[in-house]
């Protein structure tokens, strides 16, 4: 129910998309309304998230410690693991960002039995995580030529890196492979996993379905149902330097195309997408295991009421004296 | 509205900023000039009718994975000839029959594939056409 | 005994069966987890049924040696004793074995006549039960005993110091004995 | 008459719950799985909200009028107040990394033990009452309204959760169990749905200074009975004191030490240490529990039972504060007590007297870990150690959740441990450390009535320690927490029932020479030492 949802959602959508490709006068609307909108969203809607997090202090210094704490010069700390410093923190978000350091956890096990194929599932969800990730940030860079003149040369290795196969004209790019692998894999496991499947959302299948139709959308319109690129860069162009145009014939697939990709960027900010940046703002990473060096202040810290020693004596005064405890007032 | 940390979170939305606004910000003040093929070649204006070997739509999308076959078959197959959507016969050159027409390969290839930041791996082993300057 | 000898043959299948449906008495979600995760400390009970059903079979067809075969049953029921089973649930997973070996070897039954063998198979199953009905009183028994010696652990030292006990009680009058042990053993941190 | 059920039907009644959605399965609240309702005295004792005795097993949870509006208005005020809660609310991808990490879904087998679904019955309220897709989308969000099986579910299985962050380890995004659970447990409290476990020690702990209810009399009553056993050991005469100004150190440990077996053992393994090192400290009876039930009750609990130790600290003017072996006790002393009830500015840099070594770890709070101080003592040979005393046990150790997970003191503890004994071994990797299995008593649910949940939550953890016992022989777990000491006890004499339990200091202690002393034929539980007895 959830995920059949979730897949007609995303149908509907690609359907309006490709309404908005037919007709001419809605293209307006879909290839610059939209687009604009969805940027503006997604670029608001992150920083009001993030600012909105911000609007909660961090009371306490809990970063969660996976290694030997700083102690006696002697005992050799995990630096990065359980870091005193903000460097070492530094170090510990870069791992967790850029490689998924707690998700590649899950590889350690020894001691098992039966062949190795059977316990893999763990380090199959870190691979895929990682090659999504990865896989969309790449594409992500390589869609800047469309959006610069005199192509920065970043974009242009990130490029070649991506098609260095060289197979097939136009050059076939790894990622996009990767990517709807890495998706389908993802989605699979939701499906068949069954402790996944128990948990999962609506919310969860939901951008599993757009980014797969994204995906399929860009990979039909390089490989099969060829559109007039000049075109899309002229729009693009447009877009970005302020002065939209919509020019003629592009093909309506790549309407389609930009319309998920407007649903998407609008939907990010208001979900579970924004792990985004949420993955940078969480205490029990990016903290310091320093709270016995430094003292960690609580903005809202406020005094409580406490059962002094003095009442405590004025209860057991004759108790202590009689066992020989020092009291204050005998 | 008090905003904790705000140091680093105003740090970590310039930088967010930064990333998402760069096509933005690099392209300010830049007046696009469209590409604009050249097709005004002398050997082009000497053909009484101005036609490619395919229709103009057709070539725009499609001339790259053409010219790949005509690769394949020329060099695999050893199949000289290309009979086009007309019916006509055309000799499979880059050289000959491409690059006769279109000589101007600054003028006519290079206006989109750098405009679109696209290095076809033809002048790997072709050797590119000498243009007079213009 | 050419039954024996027959469920030798069909052992891995007839393991593989039993592992399952025992696995099946737990919720879904649940049961694909414990066949799933290899790791015999991620996964102590899938684990602990897997090892323990093998060894069960092996003296089941070696024939019946309570002191043998009792750590392997213990093993799988002292884990059953605290799930959320009732006792009949507890030790159903015995008694699956049954109609897994028909099943599995219904054929041969009937061709080579082996049905009389089979009739003294089950009976040495029904004794296996009995031995889990032991196993799981004890386990239940244990639970219960380790209550009452933590309260014991617990209160030890005080009933070292006895004139303290009747001290504290003298004071708070209104607190029955009960309670008083509560009071004074809890938290423990 | 009914047919009798096969084996296959019976093994299946009840278990298998329809192919339904888990928001449609209301918990079944099951005897053996949670602790006793707490008692009205004790909430009034402590000014909390709707004392009365209540509990959990009837229908009327005698709910104070209008619940629900208090529930949702505290949860605002804490997604306000704690950026762990808002986000943990909001990024969860559920990608299932956690979901067989968790103790008590190993040893339960109930998906709602899976950390991801234990959080996700909190944030389908969130969704509910403060998102947008949720107030519009409702169930389709994952959103559900908050009614009262809602709450009977919270509070079942909020207080299955030990706050061990073992799951926190393995979450992309450090999502932390313990943080939701700890803001559930705020949200009970206003409910007084507190358990009668954590509000009665909660209570003593306020109003005597300690969990157990000790009185200053019978807290040197109690160290009194252990100098007479160490004398019976040892030939020597320990005369510790109690609040005694102008002492150099205050030295608080969890008061389950004064009282529980085998716990008593460390308290006396403390004692003779200091002893041979002729340290100049004192106990406190006012500061006489480092343990903090109130942190399983609410923040402001926690911090009006640890406000004792630096007003305490300060009275008597130490210099700085050793503390005894506990597990959520350094939680407590290493990421909350300076933040709360600091800054402990009126003392100095703790400064080993006999090593001279500064703890520039501590030298904010001021509070050593005792296996800090004493591995630095053993490093600088500072004591005279006979580990073949300890010869007849072969040990393994465990890391308390706590101390590994919210501090990281991994190695101290094994360097005492290796130098006082001469057969160690350690439990598989995935077990021990940061990935160490919780007792599955913690955070208060060291109950009796609570055994088989406790049994099924410690499965994991007596699973590993059976895997040395049969490779290696072992025969005791030691560990550096009150708690284990007394819920380890209970799990391996259920599921290895041949391995003790015992606390590090325990073990030094009875491999220390201490100066004048008597051939030693007994350790501190007064049984024969292995070879020695013939020598009597």
């Amino acid at each position: 129910m959830k995920m059949l949802f979730s897949f007609f959602a995303v149908i509907f959508l690609a359907l309006l998309g490709f309404a908005g490709g037919k007709s001419t006068s809605l293209q307006f609307i879909f290839g610059v309304v939209i687009p604009y909108a969805a940027v503006a969203t997604f670029i608001l809607g992150v920083i009001y998230r993030v600012a909105d997090w911000a609007r909660s202090p961090v009371p306490f210094r809990i970063p969660t410690t996976c290694g030997q704490q700083e102690s006696l010069p002697w005992i050799k700390q995990s630096k990065i693991e359980n870091p005193s410093t903000s460097m070492g923190v530094w170090a510990r978000m870069a791992l967790e960002v850029l490689l998924f350091r707690s998700l590649f956890r899950n590889t350690k096990m020894e001691l098992r039995e039966g062949p190795k194929i059977s316990y893999g599932s763990d380090k199959w969800l870190w691979l895929a995580g990682l090659a999504f990730h990865w896989s969309f940030l790449v594409i992500l860079i390589r869609h800047l030529r469309f959006f610069s003149e005199g192509v920065p040369l970043v974009i242009g290795i990130t490029e070649s890196l991506d098609s260095f196969l060289q197979v097939g004209v136009p050059l076939f790019y790894l990622t996009d492979a990767v990517i709807l692998a890495a998706v389908t894999f993802l989605f699979l496991r939701r499906v068949f996993i069954p402790q996944v499947k128990y948990i999962s959302q609506a919310a969860d299948y939901f951008p599993l379905f757009l980014i797969f139709g994204i995906a399929v959308s860009g990979v039909l319109m390089r490989y099969f149902l060829k559109v007039h690129i000049v075109g899309v860069k002229e729009m693009a162009m447009g877009l970005v330097t302020l002065h939209p145009v919509i020019p003629e014939g592009i093909g309506v697939i790549f309407y389609i195309h930009l319309f998920l990709i407007s649903v998407l960027f609008m939907y990010i900010p208001f979900s579970k997408l924004m792990h985004l940046g949420g993955v940078f703002l969480s205490p029990t990473r990016n903290l310091a295991n320093n709270s016995r060096i430094v003292r960690h202040i609580n903005p809202w810290n406020y005094p409580v009421h406490v059962h002094t020693y003095d009442e405590y004596e004025d209860d057991f005064r004759e108790k202590m004296k009689s066992a020989g405890i020092p009291v204050e007032k005998e | 509205m008090k905003i904790y940390d705000g140091g680093k979170i105003f740090v970590g939305i310039i930088i967010f900023l930064a990333f998402v606004l760069f096509p933005f910000y690099s392209n300010t003040g830049k007046v696009m000039a469209k590409p604009d093929p050249k097709i005004d070649t002398p050997e082009i204006q000497k053909l009484a009718v101005k036609k490619c070997v395919e229709p103009k739509d057709f070539m725009r999308s499609e001339h790259m994975q053409m010219l790949n076959d005509w690769r394949d078959s020329v060099v695999r197959e050893n199949i000289r000839t290309y009979k086009n959507s007309m019916g006509q016969s055309f000799n499979m050159s880059l050289q000959n029959t491409c690059m006769k027409c279109h000589s101007n390969k600054k003028e006519f290839c290079d206006q989109c594939h750098n405009y679109m930041a696209v290095k076809p791996y033809c002048w790997d082993c072709h050797i590119a056409p000498k243009e007079n300057k213009t | 005994m050419r039954l024996k000898r027959l469920l030798s043959e069909k052992k891995s299948a007839v393991l593989r069966r039993w592992f399952d449906d025992i696995v099946e008495t737990y919720p879904p979600d649940t049961s694909q987890f414990l066949k799933k995760q290899k790791n015999q400390f991620a996964n102590p009970v899938g684990s602990t049924i897997l090892q323990g059903i093998e060894n069960i079979f092996d003296g089941l067809l070696k024939g019946l040696d309570k002191n043998e075969i009792s750590p392997f049953l213990d093993n799988i029921i002292r884990i059953r004793a605290v799930q959320d089973f009732t006792p009949p649930q507890a030790l159903s997973f015995i008694f699956l074995l049954k109609k897994i070996i028909r099943n599995e070897i219904a054929k041969e039954i009937s061709d080579n006549e082996l049905s009389e063998e089979l009739l003294e198979f089950e009976s040495e199953i029904d004794n296996l039960a009995l031995i889990s009905f032991d196993i799981y009183m004890q386990c239940r028994e244990k639970l219960y005993e380790i209550k009452a010696n933590e309260v014991k652990r617990m209160t030890f030292r005080l009933l070292q110091q006895a004139n303290l006990l009747t001290e504290i009680k003298d004071e708070e009058s209104d607190i029955k004995e009960h309670d008083f042990i509560n009071i004074n053993t809890k938290g423990g941190s | 008459m009914a047919k009798l059920p096969t084996p296959e039907e019976l093994a299946k009644i009840d278990l298998n719950p329809p192919e339904k959605d888990w928001m449609d399965t209301p918990a079944d609240i099951k005897p053996g799985m949670f602790c006793w309702g707490a008692k009205g005295k004790n909430l009034k004792i402590l000014d909390f909200p709707n004392a009365r005795d209540w509990s959990p097993a009837e229908e009327d949870w005698k709910l104070p009028k209008d619940w629900e509006g208090t529930v949702l208005e505290a949860f605002a005020d804490k997604l306000s107040k704690y950026r762990s809660f808002k986000i943990f609310m909001d990024v969860c991808v559920r990608c299932g990394a956690c979901a067989d990490k968790c103790h008590f879904f190993i040893g339960s087998g109930d998906p709602k033990n899976m950390p991801v679904l234990r959080a996700e019955l909190m944030r389908s309220v969130y969704r509910k009452y403060f998102t947008n897709s949720g107030k519009v989308l409702g169930k389709l969000a994952g959103a559900r309204e908050l009614d009262l099986a809602v709450l009977k579910e919270w509070w079942y299985y909020f207080y299955q959760c030990t706050e061990c962050r073992r799951c926190s380890v393995f979450c992309p995004y450090g999502i932390d169990t313990a943080e939701i659970t700890m803001m559930a447990r705020e949200f009970f409290n206003l409910l007084g749905l507190n358990i009668d476990w954590i509000a009665g020690p909660v209570a003593n702990c306020y109003m005597k200074g300690n969990h157990l209810g000790l009185e200053p009399h019978t807290i040197k009553s109690s160290i009194e009975f252990f100098l007479d056993d160490i004398e019976t050991v040892t030939g020597i005469k320990i005369e510790p004191t109690f609040n005694r100004k102008g002492a150099e150190i205050l030295f608080v440990t969890p008061s389950g030490d004064l009282f529980a077996d085998p716990g008593t053992y460390t308290a006396m393994g403390y004692l003779m240490l200091f002893h041979e090192l002729g340290l100049d400290y004192t106990w406190s009876t006012y500061a006489s529990e480092g343990g903090n039930f109130g942190f399983f009750t609410s923040n402001e609990m926690a911090k009006r039972l640890n406000s004792k130790i630096y007003a305490e600290a300060k009275r008597l003017g130490v210099k700085w504060i050793l503390g005894g072996e506990c597990g959520h006790m350094w939680r407590v002393l290493n990421q909350y007590m300076d933040t709360w009830n600091g800054p402990a500015d009126f003392m100095e840099v703790p400064t080993s007297p006999i090593t001279g070594t500064r703890f520039e770890n501590a030298r904010s709070t001021k509070m050593v870990h005792i296996t800090e101080f004493t591995a630095d003592l053993i490093k600088h040979g500072k004591l005279k150690l006979d580990p073949s005393r300890n010869d007849h046990l072969k040990v393994t150790y465990h890391d308390s959740c706590n101390t590994a997970r919210g501090m990281g003191l991994l190695e101290e503890p094994r360097y005492v441990l290796k130098s006082v004994c001469n057969n160690f071994y350690e439990m598989p990797d995935n077990t021990i450390r940061e990935q160490t299995f919780c007792c599955g008593s913690g955070t208060g649910l060291n109950a009796s009535e609570n055994m088989e949940l406790r049994m099924k939550g410690g499965l994991p953890r007596a699973n590993a320690v059976k895997h040395v016992r049969d490779q290696h022989g072992v025969n005791m777990l030691a560990n550096v927490c009150a708690i284990d000491r007394a819920t380890l006890k209970a799990a391996m004499e259920y599921w290895v029932p041949d391995v003790s339990v015992c606390g590090t200091h325990e073990l030094l202690a009875n491999a220390l020479v201490m100066k004048g002393e008597k051939e030693r034929t007994q350790d501190l539980r007064l049984e024969p030492l292995p070879g020695k007895e013939v020598k009597e």
